[in-house]
């Protein structure tokens, strides 16, 4: 990695991954490494330095904001779930929370949204409210889906949200068909297509791909990689090392990017969503990135090392976009810890809200099998 | 009412036509729906009059495009999936089961997925083993989706066209071997209600349940068991999906005596739930246990003499009958 | 003979460990059964005991990797398939319904394909629409498979086993929230016979056919019956294809009154099946129609009042019980 | 296509295909257009000539003798068929000779090989007797599958050919199995799996090409791109313009090589599968051909044009072959003649083989569902 120096004066350089091998416990199928990030360069900063120029104070700050709503969230999310008062398989998104926010302000309100079950940043970042969003998980009928789908199955018909959906790549057709519906009805509508670098191994991405080729259809896929699918590193399950590159074999563009980096996730998603706004191409994005917690809040996450969690834990989008924003002076301790503040007190009266909402009454139960 | 006869293969045209007509946001697609005028020939012509934005080609990935028609009718268009047979819906199983039938409820009743799967469904003329499934019960057993399965011309026109305006995911099970037959369907525009069956003759001595093809096989034995004096009361469920057990229920309670016809596996078709749900209902009616004429337990076969074997046959329901009214 | 108390989980795992030591074909595959050691540790240590070569770590291809145990089966291997949870086969049910099922006969007897495919089935603490699935009936209905469901640390060993050692396809369905049950297990090597029902309590007055999670919930119900005056007779499957019917039809000729419970959904459950088999083969022995205790007709929903007013219950058997013994 | 003239003496530059631009008789989705094949330039011929002298004539012979009975039983299938004795799907090979007769060459005996419904071909190829092939078709228990599995699923335990298939891309994973296979007890044994271009856009395809690559398994990926799928041209459904390219996705070898030229696909498959024997890794081969009859004998095959047709008619296999072979002076027009009777013999027993078997008893009806 090279180490070069930022050169754009305003801002300094982001604090970047620091490469380092991991000691893999077993090396009879693991090939972890982790993959050499590369550098801000002063390229990049400049790019950073224009993305700012025209995000403006507010809009970076509001960015932070929402990336630091998310984590205060989430963390209190597993706080309820060890109280028991949120059940069932739990996904936090702590650590990639720069690919939803960044996503979100570059995106026009009604482009088309789907990702995993691992959705409450991206609900959030879309500009759900956390009431309902704690109150689906709380299982009660404020929730954003009456209580029906709990943490996996978030969705917003307002926010043109497509859900969080649970079988690993089974939501790629299903955003496949709404930018299907963008083309076929002629509005300059796009289609998010978010999964994780797991996913891609779904004969589901495959086919959804192609079909988004062959009919250009205004869809972007971004493989969100935060380098496991549970337990297991990407390199012993994909035959391939840039995942990205699997774009040549449909024909289509393929890039990666700084998952976790909020300023580059806007960037380049801006730049793709009006792209393939104006040409009806899809393409392939690799979000880089790592989650900082275990697969779901009942993995221990044993599988990689004390050393790679730290490495990524250093370069923390929020701290990065803090840093960052302390620099070029729109941002001091002192309005962090509002915000900080703020927000934590929004994820408090989701709860007190959830807390005190009703249950879904017995004659929900078998009220919407059938509309 | 004027009618007019025309074809399965007819009726199924003229109602997606209809439909595409009357709605913009239906559309079909599906393997070689569009240039080739689909498989069987029921899309034949609709490229020329709708174009390929509205009737599409697709490559082979059901799981693909049926998936794809889920997240599209989420946003409002109501898509006509043609599998080119339902054998191949297998593939696509996830997409139907996972998504397509879990979406309203599990986004508290905020998306609905109105749209239709449908294609031919059962065995061919030798199409052997991967190619003769009968889905029927594994459908039916999904809370979400309606399944359908008519046997008229007039059945298939007027249920294709409610099965479109329907707001649910609805599978719609057709036969090849159907295409062809002709029968009388209203001149004027008509829909059929999802979930009512109907009484096909009306009868006296055994209720005979049968659907799609087989209704065609107890019309064969008509002849035979008026001639033994039996006088069967014919009738196709017509949907599967909701059953309509009120109407069975009537009948059953009028003869006494029930037989279920159906081209499918004995263990676990659809015969087991109508089978189960007569006798919650008709316990103390029934003079004798329902009997069910099946397919035998094993995957279809290539050869004629033992896929004749395999199958339900005039012959096995006249015998069906006779031993359920004790003519032996 | 003497005998060892072990978790369902342990049970698990000494069957496919004595399995892998006593026969060198014999692998285990899928996700995260390896490093990880099991999403459930069922395959706990395996990796440190056989090595990569036996125990495999996939990625999450349920379609890539099911077709290949076919094929792997097919020239002399004896894969046993782990899927994560039953819920992720449906996008590899073209593999296990098109050829692992169908290879042996379209082959006409020349292939065959010793698998196992298990893991978890049903639903287990919240986990919502798309991950609680029961699929007992989707596949019971499907010739040229076995399906197995036991509820105790004895059967899911000898079973296991036995589906190990068996020559064709079998569907091996667990249940998450059984992992952790305890139960004697003889302390020598035993194997359970496939096809074969037990008879987990003697009773008198009603048979009670439960499978998997559900013979825990009609234990429950046990000291309440008891108290009523009601002695019922515990009847589990435990393979649901070949379905033991024989025994079932001893226990109702016995009782003459049947309460079938499964976690499945009702309209075309495997209730519905054996329920048919025994009208027809009890009818004149049957005092009281069979009643069936199931979810409830919806996809699972996540809030725990709705999953719990979704499942069986002690409480909904009790009341079933009393109603097929006219105690109200 | 550059038209050079061939520098080895004894062997003329073989037939090519024509490029002919096809007139789609619609223009709306189909973007149909001959492909331009390359021409056997020089090199080829040298390599076509060392190919001779490798095998030699009489085997040569006996690989043209083989397409001739592929080729004479097919004919006499279709015939059959109109007469009723043969029902259900029934997908002709002819055109596509090479490419089965090519790899049963160049494959060792107890090589595994797969394939789809379009199996007549490979079966004979592969040693499997006319007799039971077409008794099979006859729905006679004399056939290979005892009459249970008719045209599409031939089969042959001694010849390690794992059948044909029906579904669409389902032999895929099942070939990459016997690969496995092969790995796990550390034979040396290849796995041969072949199916159609429109196979390719199952996820059944990507699922089982990348367990392949990670895995390291002996299997190759054979697509016999005959331009086709049902009425379906390969450039309305696919992205990518070659196939084999897929295989960058993959990070194995990609090549095509022609279908119609036995000697090439003898000498490329021969490379691959000796290649893949060493390495353990697998490849994708694109062989390039032409179906001649309809999908099915029931399709009329309309929706290619005439000059299409016939521009890969003049590039016929056989023809090419016998040419070939007649230029090297291992072939006159009697010895051929004479070969084409003695096939035709054979034929024509297999017929009265079949119709003299006996049909399967009843008993038979559900034996063999469970072993
Ligand atoms: C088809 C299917 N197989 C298996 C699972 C179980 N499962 C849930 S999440 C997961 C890992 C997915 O990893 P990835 O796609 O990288 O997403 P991440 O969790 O890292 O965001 C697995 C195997 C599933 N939900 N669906
Ligand atoms: C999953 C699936 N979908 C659809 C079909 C119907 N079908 C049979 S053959 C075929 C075309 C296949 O084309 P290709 O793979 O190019 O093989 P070819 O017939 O040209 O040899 C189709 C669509 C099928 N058998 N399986
Ligand atoms: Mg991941
Ligand atoms: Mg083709």
């Amino acid at each position: 990695m090279a180490e070069n120096s930022s050169k754009a004066p305003k801002t300094s350089k982001p604090k970047t991954v620091k490469p380092v091998q991991t000691k893999p416990k077993r090396n009879r199928q693991s090939k972890t490494t982790i993959p050499a990030k590369t550098t801000k360069t002063s390229q990049l900063s400049k790019q950073l330095q224009q993305t700012l120029d025209e995000l403006g104070k507010e809009v970076s700050i509001e960015m932070m904001r929402m990336m630091l709503l998310i984590r205060r969230f989430e963390e209190r999310t597993t706080e309820m779930y060890q109280q028991r008062k949120i059940g069932g398989f739990c996904h936090l998104y702590i650590g990639e929370e720069a690919i939803a926010v960044g996503t979100a302000w570059a995106k026009k309100p009604d482009d088309y949204l789907v990702t995993s079950y691992r959705d409450h940043g991206f609900a959030l970042a879309l500009g759900m409210s956390p009431n309902e969003c704690m109150a689906e998980m709380f299982g009660k009928v404020t929730g954003c889906a009456r209580g029906k789908g709990g943490s996996m199955h978030f969705f917003s018909k307002e926010k043109n949200f497509l859900g969080g959906h649970g079988i690993v790549g089974g939501q790629i057709p299903v955003g496949t068909g709404a930018g299907f519906r963008a083309k076929y009805l002629g509005t300059d509508q796009v289609s998010l297509v978010f999964f994780g670098e797991g996913a891609i191994s779904q004969g589901s991405f495959h086919e959804s791909v192609n079909l988004a080729s062959i009919w250009n259809l205004p869809c972007l896929y971004i493989i969100e990689n935060n380098r496991y699918g549970m337990g297991t590193d990407v390199s012993r399950v994909v035959s391939i090392e840039e995942l990205h590159k699997r774009a040549t074999a449909f024909s289509i563009e393929g890039l990666a990017m700084d998952g976790m980096d909020v300023f580059e996730c806007y960037r380049v998603m801006k730049d793709q969503i009006e792209k393939c706004r104006k040409t009806s191409r899809p393409a392939l994005i690799e979000a880089k990135t790592y989650r900082f917690r275990g697969h779901s809040v009942s993995d221990p996450g044993k599988y990689r090392s004390k050393i790679e969690l730290q490495a990524y834990k250093d370069a923390d989008p929020i701290n990065r976009t803090r840093k960052t924003l302390t620099e070029v002076g729109w941002l001091n301790d002192e309005d962090f810890k509002k915000i900080d503040k703020e927000v934590k007190a929004i994820v408090i009266q989701s709860i007190k809200f959830s807390d005190e909402s009703p249950e879904p009454s017995l004659e929900e139960l078998t009220q919407h099998v059938y509309s | 009412m004027s009618t007019k006869t025309i074809t399965i293969r007819e009726a199924l045209r003229e109602a997606i036509f209809e439909e595409m007509e009357r709605d913009p946001t239906v559309f079909l697609f599906g393997e070689e729906v569009g240039e080739y005028n689909g498989a069987y020939k029921i899309s034949e012509g609709l490229l020329d009059q709708f174009g390929p934005r509205r009737v599409i080609d697709t490559p082979i990935s059901e799981s693909g495009f049926t998936g794809l028609a889920v997240g599209a009718a989420m946003v409002g268009l109501r898509p006509i999936v043609e599998f080119m047979s339902f054998n191949f819906s297998l593939v696509a199983m996830d997409q139907i089961v996972s998504n397509a039938s879990k979406m309203h409820y599990m986004s508290g009743g905020m998306f609905n997925v109105p749209m239709v799967m449908r294609g031919c469904n059962g065995s061919a003329a030798q199409v052997s083993s991967q190619h003769s499934h009968c889905m029927e019960s594994i459908f039916s057993y999904i809370p979400g989706l309606h399944v359908i399965s008519p046997s008229s011309a007039k059945d298939h026109k007027g249920l294709l066209k409610s099965a479109i305006r329907d707001d649910n995911p609805v599978i719609f099970l057709e036969n090849e071997l159907l295409y062809s037959l002709p029968g009388e369907v209203p001149s004027d525009e008509f829909t059929i209600p999802i979930g009512v069956a109907e009484i096909k003759k009306e009868g006296t001595d055994v209720t005979v349940i049968a659907h799609s093809r087989m209704v065609e096989f107890v019309k064969v034995a008509l002849p035979a068991l008026s001639e033994m004096g039996i006088d069967i009361e014919l009738l196709d469920p017509r949907t599967l999906k909701p059953l309509d057990i009120e109407t069975i229920v009537r009948s059953v309670k009028k003869t006494n005596r029930v037989v279920i016809v159906e081209e499918g596996w004995r263990f676990c078709g659809i015969g087991s739930e109508i089978a189960d749900q007569i006798y919650s209902a008709c316990f103390d009616y029934l003079d004798s246990p329902v009997v069910r004429v099946t397919s035998t337990e094993n995957p279809m076969p290539y050869a004629k003499n033992l896929e004749v074997a395999t199958l339900p046959s005039p012959e096995k329901i006249i015998e069906a009958i006779k031993s359920v009214t004790y003519r032996n």
